[in-house]
């Protein structure tokens, strides 16, 4: 149920070493080995399952676009983008972006990547068509023209420093020129696609041809999707996949008691409250203010999440970013405070508009009724609306005065920013307008100078902190668990699975832990 | 046959010692239905159980093969058969003993009949399930059987189902099927009751050959004493599964000991109730309904413009006020159409009734408020025809607020009171009323709304005789009081005579004759009308051979349905007297001297 | 038996009166699935429907144009034969709908197989010994199974079965299948669970149907005539009650093809029904309409040929 | 109607069910009050908590008093599947009633328009039905009432059939009755029994339904709950045997087999 959009997948940090406070990678002294059938089990999957990087915006597409397509960059477990199908991306003014490509990279098909794939895969997402999921930040891209069959030149419409990391994101994966057809997917990845059932399952086998030679372990890999959570425990448990996206934190425990690996990954990921300021309640600061502090986030901590999250601080940046402001005042769970600001402006004995929520959006109903419940101690009435799943994102989220949404793990600052919090952002959920903050954007875009950019991040938060209609209680920690005979996962800051490329990482370790017989592939 | 009470007796084949049977209704308390009856059935004896419903016979006769009814149990006392301890036997061991040693005749044998299996496979069953002989041989034994009985083609009658024969026809099978094995026992359980009484002589004397040819012991349960007559050498009589009285049929039927056998005797004979027998069709009198040329079918319209399936063809019927008609015939002649159609349910092809002068709709929906109020129809049924979820009282009610009559508890005392029913039943409700309380009831519900005809069928066909006398003693009180006209349709002569002015003769759907009730004692008589007379059994030994024998050569193998309409005579295939021209012309028709309109080809010096 | 031409017209009439509904569903889905809020260009789009993208995206899939219009274009496919392309994955919907069809019948099926004999012999037995504690411990039984959620049985016993025990596979994927040893493991739980949903209801009507049959009087002439109560089950009851029974039956079948959406989420089984409800969610309307169309079709299918075994049973016991 | 039938309509009603009907609602408005904490309030750190003296059923998925949850839990299955179920089977047994008296064109077009909604799987109905006018109470008791209505409109059907058959039913149409008082007082009263029977099982049913559309993640919305939710929400207590899914699936069992025996035991059943 829980189909999270997973829109903003990885941000980069143009050529800086991740400082992240990561917790350190498991010793990799052990070699790994090829070989091996690794079956995963991802949340969602539907008959809307695709192969179009373009299109995708569910977990499951993500592990698929991993496995068979390559991007120009990859980002890292620090987010810090790395060359990928490109060798190297140079700007000077951070308008211009000169791209060098891999030489004698092939796509599956046989035929040999060059600059006019780079140039199609990246211009068709200006094709309303198309159905990007990327149109805003492709939008970006004034034009993309080849420059010779390895070179393609990136420009702008305004300066960004963080472009690289734009292109990190999984739905500018590079596919062949003129694609239209996505009944199975031809690109450059580490797996070819044998074979693609929406909805059922998908079955990767290995690309004898990757152009990198430590690019993947395993021989094949089969995804498939169960979005009911104990069905998908027990699957894991039976013995009849190996990994699994998405633990409970209530069988964390569980699962460790079995002997089964539960990696957590602290990232970005969020579930926000969002009160519009154009209309309702929200327009009014003082219930803003209020709200916030009727949110009992040790409570929701421990609730909800069962621990498995980091402290909020409304606004985006989780605790383990470089830019994460430590200056901010935490807000407090404070209701006594919340009844005298609720009861100065008379909201207490008024109707107010229903909290909008829905498992879309990941908890959402859990916090909404936690909300409703500390709300009603001091005599506020909230009422919840629980939207059903399908159609919330498109129908409900950002409709309605007072909602709640999500937010996954974003690629860069700059990118979460701008999609969710400039005036003119698309995914402005509280219509939150701030012209200071809109100059604050566009300056640390053209901010070289690293301690500069950190300082304009820093009054950015403080700005959302104040300002912004956003109540974020918590970052959440993904947890996927794994059988001991997978290895080579470790947290990435960019998501759960190691930002969805696990498949690039993994091998299989037959030795080290007993497991029930296990079918071939078919 | 061999009766010979009082003489040496070999020892009794059945022996049933202080027998007592319980039962209970859902988990209500049990009561006795049979309390210490006791009799026995010498070897090649025939006894009949008598008693009318209640008095727990066909309990007795289930307990003969150990077997209770669901909710029953055979509660004490001892039942000897044959040797066989019945009451102390294992399931196994009386799955062995039913069927082979004692062998059961149902009353309906339409619906003891599996309706989804062929006849042959039933017939032959009892044979196969004892391992008695081999297929072959029980289907050469059931043929011989056929035979034996006149059923119409013997060899091949075993491939059809149930539904494809008639009732009689299917009470031989029935016969058969019990004979299959050749039983030491047999029990018949009113086997002829729900036939006609055409039909009843030819299962009885089937029955008699039978056993002439078969030799088996027999226990005949029934309540009608004619058929006693005929069938048994002994009797006991039953009452509320007490026994009354127990002597030699000719001891019980000619000199009765016990009073209750005495009133069983005084109500199966024929008595004239009609004391009024004032009408006489002078033809100037309007009648108060009128049938003219009805003729009812349906499958259409065949090319002569008459439905392809007639049941009814071109019946005329006047009805003058205050006269009780009768209408009278075999199953299946038209006489139920005929009284749907008079009532709106039946709509039909071509003709007109009329009421009191006003052509009649086809449709009840279509008649007027004062039509359908002073038209009533009493059914057959009681049980279906009262609301088992609605008091005695609200039913009445119900009847006179629809009316916009007064319905005080007075009224409905007064209307309880004219069918002679006490007041406090107004707070009853159907299911605890006995059968002819609520044909009572029934009649009172018709009475209510004040009507001028009452349409009555077969009202007492399901009563048992004395109910029904007295059924039929109230009708002709009612007569005499309310001076309203009645329509009495009913399949029993002895009914027919005793309450009715004048009687239409139905034969396939044809009136044969119409003659008033005073007529029907003076020939000459439409030869279908002398063979009902005939029918009726009486209450002599001999009769039955008197029957058989006068009858003679006219076996009765063709159906009645199997006449050809439209062409000829309808009743010319089973006609004995028939000449050639009955095959092809429509007989005319004519009065005879005593008033009688009857048609038929014959003169009345050839039909008397 | 003879078909004649009453009966032909009867068993026509039959079949018209089916056509009567299905044509009645479709048009209903057709214009419910049109009244839905959002249209699959926001279900694509999802947080990504911009106005002007989902505009764009909606002219190019036709459905810019009126309800009636889109009816009537798809109305006109349907008698050409052509059932229409999803709007979400572009293949054509029939194989889509087809391929998974077959999952939901073999499913279907192997369950049937199962609970059918289960239920008929529960409901004779019961009506048999009616009122006895076996009756009432057979009434209770099936109520319960009937009472708790599938759900909550199927995660049970997946996690007896499966976690703790390690017997039976989790998941009943299709894919895995290449031995019958494999094939009953993969099949049972699911199996087992649906036949608690359906063994119920079906052993209730069984049971009433068999108590009418066994209260007549040619088993009272069956039991007299010395048969053992098998013969009389076997032999005289079964053939008369095949019609209701076969009503019974046809019920619960169609309930196997839509109703199990849970079952095919829990065991990851790609049959139809969870197909409908993707189908829903993605506002997929000529897939909506082809898995109604088998729905219904399915139902009316079972539905009508009970009707007919019905017909042809007692045109061959009353008509005369 | 008279003191008779009023007399007659009250013996009707059996007692077994009456009593054990009357403690379910007694249960349904009352529970609520009895209930030890608010609904939504997080009383513990500790989730699916065991059975102790100060949480009787333990806590749930979020740390709440599972007692509490269930006591609303069954107050809401009770009265929502209640109403629904009662909306249905009037309906049903009203138009079943009504298509077997008028046969014809009546009966026909009824018929088709019942097998044409029973046809479609009843989960898809009702997730159509909150997807277009979402999830309120009023929408879901709507759409289990017209969901289960065919089923009972088949059933009725069927036994007004054979009653309408009858003498005293066509007695009272020669008498030139209404519809609606043959229906009423004719008809209907001679088929409680099995309707009664029938109405139980709708009653599992729309419990069963309720139960499910939680599954999809529709159904009531918080704080409002349905035992099947609870059942639902608690699911991942099954592997730490928690009673906080073990304790509403009893319920739900106790609630509806109980019921159906009840009613069972009146059906009047020949025997």
């Amino acid at each position: 149920m829980l189909s999270r959009r997973d829109m903003m997948k990885h941000g980069a940090l143009l050529a800086v070493a991740g400082g992240a406070a990561l917790r350190s990678c498991p010793a990799r002294a052990v070699q790994p080995v090829r070989g091996g059938h690794v079956r995963v089990a991802s949340t969602t999957g539907s008959l809307s399952d695709t192969l179009d990087p373009a299109r995708e915006s569910m977990v499951t597409d993500y592990i698929r676009s991993a496995m068979f397509y390559d991007g120009l960059v990859m980002l890292d477990e620090a987010l810090v983008p790395r060359p990928a199908l490109a060798e190297r991306i140079e700007s000077d003014d951070f308008r211009t972006w000169t791209l060098r490509l891999r030489s004698g990279v092939q796509f599956h098909d046989g035929a040999t990547l060059t600059s006019a794939d780079v140039v199609y895969s990246l211009l068709r997402h200006r094709d309303p068509l198309v159905a990007s999921q990327v149109r805003f930040q492709a939008a970006a891209m004034r034009s993309v023209r080849t420059d010779g069959p390895l070179g393609v030149i990136i420009e702008l419409c305004e300066p960004n420093i963080s472009f690289p990391s734009v292109l990190g994101m999984s739905n500018f994966a590079i596919i062949r020129n003129g694609t239209k057809n996505f009944e199975t997917a031809n690109g450059t990845g580490p797996f070819r696609c044998a074979a693609f059932q929406p909805g059922i399952r998908s079955l990767a086998v290995r690309n004898p041809d990757f152009w990198k030679s430590d690019g993947a372990w395993v021989d094949s890999l089969e995804v498939i999707s169960i979005s009911d959570d104990m069905a998908r425990h027990n699957a894991l448990l039976s013995g009849d996949v190996d990994i699994i996206a998405e633990v409970n934190p209530r069988l964390v425990a569980l699962l460790r008691q079995r002997g089964m690996g539960v990696m957590e990954s602290p990232t970005g990921t969020y579930t926000d409250f969002a009160m519009r300021q154009d209309i309702g309640p929200g327009k009014n600061a003082d219930f803003v203010q209020a709200i916030k502090h009727l949110f009992n986030r040790d409570q929701i901590a421990d609730s909800v999440w069962l621990g498995f999250c980091r402290l909020g601080n409304d606004q985006p940046l989780p605790p383990e970013d470089r830019y994460y402001n430590h200056d901010l005042p935490q807000t407090t769970f404070d209701p006594d405070r919340a009844k005298w600001l609720l009861n100065k402006n008379g909201f207490l004995h008024q109707d107010l508009p229903p909290l909008i929520c829905s498992p879309a959006a990941n908890a959402s109903v859990d916090i909404a009724v936690l909300l409703q419940n500390e709300a009603s101690r001091i005599g506020l009435r909230l009422d919840v609306r629980r939207m059903p799943a399908d159609g919330y994102w498109s129908q409900s989220w950002m409709h309605f005065p007072l909602g709640f949404g999500n937010l996954n793990a974003s690629v860069s600052a700059d990118m979460t920013f701008s999609v969710a919090f400039a005036s003119a952002a698309p995914w402005n959920e509280s219509h939150w307008r701030s012209p200071h903050f809109d100059e604050l954007l566009t300056l640390s875009r053209r901010e070289a100078d690293e301690e500069k950019r950190k300082a304009i991040y820093y009054e950015m938060q403080t700005l959302i902190h104040n300002e912004s209609g956003l109540c974020i209680p918590n970052f959440i920690t993904s947890l996927d668990g794994y059988h001991q005979r997978i290895k080579g996962l470790h947290p990435y800051l960019g998501g759960h699975l190691m930002g969805n490329n696990f498949s690039r990482f993994i091998w299989v370790d037959d030795g080290a832990g007993a497991r029930p017989a296990e079918s071939a592939p078919a | 046959m061999t009766a010979q009470s009082g003489i040496i007796q070999p020892p009794p084949l059945i022996s049933v010692r202080n027998l007592r049977l319980t039962g209970r209704r859902g988990r209500g308390p049990e009561t006795p239905i049979v309390d210490d009856v006791s009799f026995d059935v010498a070897e090649k004896e025939m006894l009949a159980l008598i008693g009318e419903s209640g008095s727990g016979k066909t309990s007795i006769a289930l307990a003969l093969t150990g077997y209770a009814r669901r909710g029953c149990r055979i509660a004490g006392g001892n039942i000897r058969v044959a040797g066989y301890d019945v009451t102390n036997m294992s399931p196994a061991e009386l799955r062995a003993f039913r069927g082979k040693t004692i062998a059961y005749i149902a009353q309906n044998a339409g619906a003891a009949f599996n309706p989804a299996l062929p006849l042959m496979d039933q017939v032959i069953e009892p044979a196969l399930l004892h391992h008695i002989m081999p297929r072959r041989v029980a289907i050469e034994r059931a043929i011989f059987l056929f035979e034996l009985m006149a059923l119409p083609s013997p060899g091949t009658i075993g491939t059809r189902y149930p539904h494809e024969l008639s009732g009689g026809q299917l009470q031989r099978l029935m016969a058969a099927t019990a004979l299959i094995t050749g039983p030491e026992m047999v029990i018949f359980d009113e086997p002829t009751t729900a036939l006609d009484v055409t039909t009843q002589i030819e299962v009885l004397e089937a029955f008699r050959t039978v056993r002439r040819e078969e030799g088996f012991t027999g226990v005949y349960v029934t309540h009608d004493l004619a058929v006693v007559a005929q069938m048994a050498d002994r009797a006991v009589v039953l009452k509320n599964g007490v026994v009354q009285e127990e002597g030699t049929t000719e001891q019980i039927l000619s000199a009765p000991r016990h009073a209750y056998t005495q009133a069983l005797l005084a109500a199966n004979t024929p008595q004239i109730r009609n004391d009024t027998a004032q009408v006489t069709d002078s033809g100037k009198a309007v009648p108060v309904l009128d049938v003219r040329d009805l003729v009812v079918g349906y499958g259409g319209a065949g090319p002569d413009g008459r439905p392809r399936h007639t049941i009814l063809s071109n019946v005329s019927l006047p009805v003058l006020p205050g006269e009780t008609m009768g209408i009278i015939g075999e199953s299946g002649c038209g006489k139920s159409t005929l009284i749907r159609a008079i009532a709106g349910i039946q709509p039909w092809t071509s003709g007109g009734i009329t009421f009191e002068g006003e052509a009649l709709a086809p449709r009840i929906e279509a008649r007027s408020a004062s039509q359908r109020r002073h038209i009533q129809l009493v059914a057959q049924n009681a049980d279906l025809v009262l609301n088992p979820a609605m008091s005695v009282g609200d039913t009445l009610r119900r009847v006179l607020t629809f009316n916009g009559d007064a319905a005080t508890e007075a009224e409905i005392g007064r209307l309880l009171d004219m069918v002679r029913l006490p007041s406090v039943l107004a707070d009853r409700f159907p299911p605890e009323l006995s059968g002819g309380q609520k044909q009572r009831v029934n009649l009172a519900r018709a009475l209510a709304a004040r009507p001028r005809l009452v349409l009555c069928d077969e009202i007492t066909a399901a009563l048992d005789t004395v109910v029904a006398a007295a059924i039929l003693d109230l009708m002709m009180e009612l007569k005499r009081e309310l001076g309203i006209a009645w329509l009495f349709v009913t399949h029993d002569l002895h009914a027919l005579r005793s309450v009715c002015d004048r009687v239409a003769v139905l034969y396939a759907g044809h009136r044969v004759e119409f003659t008033p009730v005073s007529a029907l004692e003076a020939p000459p008589h439409h030869p279908y009308t002398r063979r009902l007379e005939n029918s009726v059994p009486e209450m002599r030994a001999d009769w039955l051979s008197e029957v058989i024998d006068r009858r003679g050569q006219t076996s009765d193998t063709v159906s009645a349905l199997s006449s050809s309409p439209g062409k000829g005579c309808c009743y010319a295939a089973r006609c004995p007297v028939r000449i050639a021209v009955c095959e092809v012309s429509v007989p005319p028709v004519w009065r005879s001297p005593a008033g009688a309109l009857i048609s038929c080809h014959l003169a009345t010096q050839d039909l008397s | 038996m003879t078909m004649d031409a009453a009966l032909i017209r009867a068993i026509l009439r039959i079949i018209g009166a089916s056509l009567v509904s299905l044509i009645f569903v479709t048009v209903a889905v057709f214009f419910i699935t049109a009244v839905l809020p959002g249209d699959v260009a926001d279900a694509l789009l999802g947080q990504a429907a911009t106005p002007d993208a989902v505009a764009a995206l909606r002219h190019s899939l036709n459905l810019d144009k009126p309800v009636l219009v889109r009816f009537v274009i798809w109305v006109n496919g349907l008698l050409h034969g052509d059932f229409g392309v999803s709007l979400v994955s572009r293949r054509p919907v029939l194989a889509m709908a087809s391929e998974r069809l077959i999952h939901s019948l073999l499913l279907a099926g192997v369950t049937a197989l199962f609970a059918v004999p289960v239920a008929l012999v529960l409901g004779t037995t019961a009506a048999i010994f009616r009122n006895t504690l076996f009756d009432r411990a057979v009434s209770l039984l099936t109520l319960c199974v009937v009472s708790v959620p599938e759900f909550l049985i199927a995660t049970l016993a997946v996690f007896i079965f499966s976690v703790q025990l390690h017997l039976l596979p989790a998941l009943a994927s299709i894919s895995d299948i290449h031995s019958i040893g494999s094939f009953l493991a993969s099949f049972s739980m699911p199996v087992t669970t649906l036949a608690c949903v359906i063994v119920g209801q079906m052993s209730r009507m069984t049971r009433a149907v068999m108590i009418d049959a066994l209260g007549s009087s040619w088993v009272e002439m069956a039991v007299l005539k010395g048969a053992s109560p098998a013969h009389i089950i076997l032999r005289h009851v079964i053939p008369n009650v095949i019609a209701p029974l076969f009503n019974v039956i046809a019920l619960s079948l169609s309930y196997l093809l839509g109703g199990v959406v849970i079952v095919e989420s829990v065991f990851h089984y790609p049959g139809i029904a969870s197909l409908m409800v993707d189908s829903v969610a993605a506002r997929d309307i000529p897939l909506v309409q082809i898995c109604a169309l088998i729905f219904c079709g399915a139902y009316l299918f079972l539905t009508t040929l009970a009707d007919i075994v019905a017909l042809l049973s007692s045109q061959r016991r009353h008509a005369a | 109607m008279t003191v008779a039938s009023l007399a007659r309509w009250w013996a009707a009603i059996p007692r077994i069910p009456g009593a054990l009907i009357l403690f379910w609602l007694l249960l349904a408005v009352l529970g609520p009050l009895l209930a030890p904490f608010a609904p939504g309030e997080v009383v513990s750190r500790t989730v699916f908590a065991p059975i102790s003296a100060h949480h009787l059923l333990g806590t749930d998925y979020l740390g709440r008093d599972v007692l509490t949850r269930l006591l609303c839990g069954t107050s809401s299955t009770v009265l929502l599947c209640a109403t629904a179920t009662l909306l249905a089977c009037t309906g049903g047994v009203f138009l079943g009633t009504i298509a077997a008296l008028k046969q014809g064109v009546t009966d026909t077009l009824l018929s088709r328009f019942m097998d044409g909604v029973i046809s479609i799987p009843s989960l898809l109905s009702a997730l159509v039905a909150v997807a277009a006018f979402g999830s309120s109470v009023p929408v879901l008791v709507l759409a289990m009432s017209l969901i289960y209505m065919p089923g009972s409109y088949r059933t009725s059907r069927m036994l007004a059939l054979s009653i309408v058959r009858r003498d005293f039913v066509l007695a009272a149409r020669m008498r030139g009755e209404k519809a609606g008082y043959i229906v009423l007082r004719e008809v209907l009263p001679n088929m409680m029994g099995p309707v009664m029977a029938d109405v139980g099982l709708r009653f599992i049913y729309a419990v069963r339904l309720l139960s499910n559309l939680s599954f999809l993640g529709v159904g009531l919305q918080p704080p409002l709950t349905d035992l099947g939710s609870l059942t639902r929400e608690n699911l991942l207590g099954l592997v730490y045997g928690a009673p906080a899914v073990i304790a509403p699936a009893l319920t739900i069992a106790v609630l509806t087999v109980g019921l159906n025996l009840a009613l069972d035991s009146n059906r009047g059943e020949p025997d």
